[in-house]
């Protein structure tokens, strides 16, 4: 940064950004150091990993409760090999972005609404509070009869799973912007949609990615419940076949791999975060 | 004629807590080059009145006169400054400013022209490109000023610009602004609840009681203008710095006063 | 092995956990437990219900049961996963309890050529259409296939999603009377033994609770007799267990054939053997790895039916 | 408030606080009352049900895609009248509460040393951030394989649902702890226990009790999942049930009442919260 | 003896994105009985030295003796009142005294007493059963004094106490600090970037330059005491901020230079 020695302002606001990454002294709240991060990270991966080897290794348990790590890789390999993992990772894939999207594209204006405009809060929140609560897997049925059996169907799940927290954190989001923002929009005559656009939908940015980044590994969880029914591939409906052959294997294959993509997807809207919002500092990491 | 006429305003806020009474009846009016300061303690009602006067809050009773016409919502003729820092962080420095020019009638090219002119007089043109959290909190607030004045109002409206600086900083800004002040004159409503700074900037000093606000002093600075560093340590301001301070000092030991009966009864 | 209990006289109840499905033709379970037979015959039985043969076979597999129903072909399966199984019991065969159904404007089985059909690959409702299919000289490409959840085809088949859909009762029942549209074009009557049902138990905890595994087969015995005799009773006694009205089911009991012990005996010793051979062919058309290859007939042992038979 | 005048302090800090709170002229980011919460909140209520029933009395819709509200209401009186809508929802109570808690148990201390020891964090987070992308739903044969058939499988289910979220979120809660608080401790000669017991934890409280209430809700999401095996009650079980008896007026019945379980569940914990922490005042109203 | 001894302490932060000088050598110490203000730009490192001080930070190189002997970690013999608020909301503002004399040898009774003796020193013992929120900025300050005197340590640490108070309150708090300072006496260093502050408290004003930070200048302030609320204009403090100002400012200027050469460079 080449304004480096510019940037510590006045005591009272860097002393608050300090509080969240501070570097002390005592062992606590010391942020370590990335390197320090990355070793005990993988040492702790490493050493989950190597239990589970020499478990397995030493035949402490059950291969169908506890397959062994080579078995685990040879399941994985093979479906590999056949080409059937990657159509089942693009596959599932194509159906959690596009059902993420539906649901973005109807949180992200409603999310918005609700929390600029107190009536649409009023009107909307106890309705979004209700539903929410319900659990998703329930809806299976009532989304067949709703939207078939085809891509809306998985769809449909996905937003369910989706959309109601999305609006719900879009709105608090939102909520943060500051009024003084607002304020100076307002002395220089603007109406609302120019503030929304202007201002509370800029400065609420990055709070909103970060929803989006939490929200889109939820949508993940939804996977299996959409792919239970009619899909001819996908992860989760892989998993499901796996389940009736009682392939251990292979569930833990893919459960692994899921774990993994969401973990790269995670980091990818993390980098592109940064890069979208050069201006904001608050994120985390 | 007035730059702008407070006539009869007060204001109650009602919140889910109860009603609070922000303003007794204020009488009071603002001549076009004049520079008033408005000093009061925590919670008087200054910014109350600053925010009505912007047009970003209804009073409850009375009104507001710019130029003899009476307003009812925010304008263009009248530019503010916020005690925080209100860039907006996602804009360069150059933008922030040419935020306050968009829609109005000017080519891009002129539009660049006059943010970079208003950057400059505050001596900011080098951090054009900058973001606003790159800069420090002056720099911050001299972006701020450019950008209140880049729309040319008649009437700026301060609200504690300077109080999240630090003392040296601060000066350094009083000074900035006494030199814009005195080259562009127009009419400043500068909100302080520090006496020497309201003293060593204004023509005029309102002191406001404390809750419901009214005013309680209207005192006229009579110290030679260009004003520099030297004012500071004056024999005059430390005069009008007394006075003032003897004004405060009756306002503080009421309300110490009020607050022990209230928590003993 | 811990989980594994053994019988200790009959003063203290053998307690068997069974793994079953709200499958009618598992009903007879219900008026064991409802009647006491289980206690009458020295044993403690704890029924367990499942969704899906998945997580019955987990549960079987990780040593929480002694014994399991499934289907026939299902039992394939789990031979195939390399589960210690032993069939002992013949329970039932399904007539018209499980078909395939269809919209009006198809006829036959002929008539799916090209045409959306849901049920849910590796089950029942695999084999049956299997079968079909190839009585029509069709095959599985020639449909498209749409897999789902036994509980969720009928729902896709009235929601319009399907042309046809693969299932068993209640559902069928359920179906029908949702949609009266929808009739069968074919049923498991029509293959007779196509799709049955066996009681299976850990080989090695039959092996060392002989005794336990033929006083089982001995309360199954005493309440399908109770069945015979009392069927208001004792229909009412399995809807309550499989959590439905017994009006919604009476039509479904009528598609199932309960088999006592003595024709099951005769079953698994005479007849058997040529069904499993349908069933495995079947299978093997899948051309599912996991499930061919086994022989089912292999893991039958008559010898505790035999016993509790000669006993009876 | 006794001392409701002397409230106001600094500008500063209240600017702030107001910023959340506002009460404005402006439509934006005007704070409905609570009047016309509850008026407009009901309004949208009524609406959408005067729609429902409008649409399945003109019979609009098939009864089984979309059931009239008197279907519906009829369902639940059934269920009631036999008893067995109580002993359904009292069993998935004591599921969800106990899942819940042991959740609860072992988050809370660990949430509270990855967010206040860095090398914790370290060694933890990227182990429970792959690990939060698996679906649960997945884990369903696993965790019968592992925890067999009884309660135990149903608690683990609602525990692998919960208990990730609720670890990196009480991590979040405790890593704001504002560092002057802690460097106030220090002075005095804390060591880290006493800081953490004393300081740590009692400043993230209110954060902590927030992260509660909302994992408390995601933990009914996962009820039908963790009932999926082998239950004989509980509104998830009951559900599925109905499912397979394509009985859409019981399934309507029993997610709308989850969803108002959710709700209540979710004011008496706002209600308790209040109640606890009466010294805050950043919960949201 | 010297309360408080600073030998060749420096400190240089490393952090993820690079390493910052944040004190070049300080060599310097204070007398027990001493009121000693420590005056800076911001970020010119005034907290840090404050916090290596209070054992709160490791000095890069060099040491702290406190009463002739070495430190590294906090300890009850120094106190600490820091910028912001740091009242523990959660406890009453008597609970909050108490916490800072638990774990001592001391009955219930007793503890209860001597925190409430303090709270009267600061004129808070009304206000005992409040907690935090409902007090005022100064009147958390006050409190949070009255923690830091209670366990009566030797040297008393203020960073910026009043840096977030509104003008006249701060000037009543500085009346407060004067008159406890004046019946009690011990050695206290006390950060501030306000001028005025530092002469009008102080028997002795250290001037930091900007970072890296470093000794720049230490003056002796002779205002007789007992001092009052007219120290604040009386003529010898005028002559010290004068003095004070242009130190400052030489200061303020060479930041001023240094940044635009580097941004243009
Ligand atoms: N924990 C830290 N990690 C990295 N750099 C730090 C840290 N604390 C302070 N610094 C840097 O050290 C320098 C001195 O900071 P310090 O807070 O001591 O200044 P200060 O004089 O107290 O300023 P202010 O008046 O704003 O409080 C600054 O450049 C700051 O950015
Ligand atoms: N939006 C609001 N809703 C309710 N009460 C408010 C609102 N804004 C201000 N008040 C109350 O009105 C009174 C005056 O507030 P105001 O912000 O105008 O004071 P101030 O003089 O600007 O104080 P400060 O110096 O702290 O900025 C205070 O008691 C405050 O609590
Ligand atoms: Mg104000
Ligand atoms: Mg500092």
């Amino acid at each position: 940064m080449s304004l480096g020695h510019a940037t510590p302002a006045t005591g009272e606001l860097s002393t608050a950004r300090r509080a969240v990454q501070p570097v002390r002294r005592h062992q606590l709240f010391h942020q370590p150091s990335r390197t320090a991060f990355w070793i005990w990270g993988s040492a702790v991966m490493a050493a989950l990993g190597i239990v589970w080897f020499g478990v397995t290794a030493l035949e402490f348990a059950n291969p169908y409760f506890l397959p062994s790590p080579g078995a685990v890789w040879t399941a994985g390999y093979e479906m590999a090999s056949t080409g059937q993992l990657w159509a089942d990772t693009s596959e599932s894939m194509r159906r959690i972005v596009i059902g993420f999207l539906i649901s973005t594209a109807l949180a992200l204006p409603i999310g918005l609404l609700m929390g600029s405009v107190g009536r649409f809060e009023a009107a909307l929140e106890p309705f979004i509070d209700f539903v929410r609560y319900m659990p998703a897997v329930a809806f299976v049925p009532l989304t067949i009869v709703w939207f078939g059996v085809d891509e809306g169907q998985k769809y449909s799940i996905i937003f369910i799973g989706t959309f109601f927290q999305q609006a719900l954190m879009i709105m608090d989001n939102v909520k943060r912007t500051p009024l003084d923002y607002v304020r100076v929009g307002e002395t220089l005559g603007l109406g609302t949609t120019k503030l929304l656009r202007r201002i509370v939908l800029p400065s609420s940015g990055p709070a909103i990615w970060d929803t989006l980044r939490i929200s889109f590994g939820w949508a993940w969880t939804w996977l299996v419940v959409a792919e239970l029914v009619a899909a001819r591939d996908g992860l989760g409906q892989r998993i499901v076949v796996s389940q009736r052959y009682f392939d251990t294997d292979r569930i833990f294959f893919l459960i692994g791999l899921i774990g993994v993509i969401g973990l790269v997807l995670d980091q990818l809207f993390k980098i592109a975060g940064r890069a979208l919002f050069r201006w904001s500092s608050t994120e985390r990491g | 004629m007035s730059a702008v006429r407070i006539v009869n305003v007060t204001k109650t806020y009602t919140t889910r807590s109860g009603r609070t009474q922000a303003l007794s009846p204020i009488n009071v009016s603002f001549r076009p080059d004049e520079f008033t300061a408005i000093l009061g303690t925590s919670g008087c009602g200054k910014s109350t009145l600053l925010h009505i006067v912007a047009g970003l809050e209804q009073p409850s009773t009375g009104h507001i006169e710019v130029n003899g016409t009476a307003v009812s919502g925010p304008g263009r003729d009248r530019g503010m400054v916020f005690q925080n820092y209100t860039l907006f962080p996602w804009l360069t420095v150059q933008q922030n400013v040419e935020f306050a020019l968009r829609d109005l009638p000017m080519s891009r090219r002129k539009r660049h022209d006059q943010a970079r002119e208003y950057l400059g007089l505050v001596g900011m043109e080098a951090f054009a490109a900058a973001h606003p959290s790159e800069l420090s909190g002056g720099m911050r607030q001299r972006v701020a000023i450019a950008r209140a004045l880049s729309y040319q109002p008649r009437v700026l409206l301060m609200d504690e610009p300077f109080g999240a600086l630090d003392a040296q900083t601060r000066q350094g800004m009083q000074m900035l602004l006494t030199r814009v002040w005195e080259e562009h004159r127009m009419s400043v409503l500068f909100v302080t609840h520090d006496i020497e700074e309201a003293v060593c900037l204004s023509d005029r000093v309102i002191v406001m009681s404390r809750r419901p606000g009214a005013i309680k002093a209207d005192l006229a600075i009579d110290i030679p203008r260009p004003r520099g560093i030297d004012t500071l340590t004056s024999a005059e301001l430390n005069g009008y710095k007394a006075e003032l301070l003897q004004l405060i000092r009756e306002e503080a030991d009421d309300a110490q006063t009020a607050a022990s009966a209230k928590r003993a009864g | 092995n811990s989980d594994v209990p053994s019988s200790s006289g009959d003063a203290n109840p053998a307690r068997v956990s069974m793994g079953t499905q709200a499958w009618i033709g598992y009903g007879p379970w219900h008026i064991v437990k409802e009647k006491g037979f289980d206690k009458n015959h020295g044993i403690d039985l704890d029924l367990v219900n499942f969704n899906t043969d998945a997580d019955l076979s987990s549960a079987f597999a990780a040593g929480r049961l002694q014994a399991g129903n499934a289907a026939t072909n299902t039992v394939a399966q789990f031979l195939k996963a390399g589960q210690p199984r032993t069939i002992v019991l013949f329970e039932d065969t399904s007539r018209t309890a499980d078909a395939i159904l269809a919209r009006p404007d198809i006829r036959s089985v002929a008539d799916l050529r090209g045409k959306k059909v849901a049920f849910e690959e590796g089950t029942t409702s695999d084999i049956l259409l299997r079968h079909a299919l190839s009585t029509a000289g069709l095959g599985m490409d020639d449909i498209k296939v749409v897999p789902t959840p036994a509980s969720d085809a009928g729902s896709a088949l009235i929601s319009g999603g399907v042309d046809a859909a693969v299932t068993y009762e209640p559902y069928i029942s359920a179906l029908r009377r949702q949609d009266s549209e929808v009739a069968p074009i074919f049923t498991a009557g029509d293959k007779p033994g196509l799709i049955s049902d066996t009681l299976t138990v850990n080989t090695e905890w039959a092996k060392k609770n002989p005794a336990v595994v033929s006083d089982l087969l001995l309360a199954w015995n005493d309440a399908v007799m109770y069945y015979r005799e009392h069927k208001q009773e004792a229909q009412a006694i399995i809807a309550k267990g499989v959590g439905v009205d017994v009006a919604d089911l009476t039509t479904s009991f009528d598609g199932v054939d309960f088999y006592d012990l003595q024709q099951s005996n005769t079953y698994l010793t005479k007849e058997f053997p040529e069904t499993a051979s349908v069933i495995e062919k079947v299978l093997s058309s899948t051309a599912d790895e996991s499930a061919s290859g086994v022989s089912i007939a292999g893991a039958v042992d008559t010898s505790y039916g035999a016993k509790a038979g000669g006993a009876n």
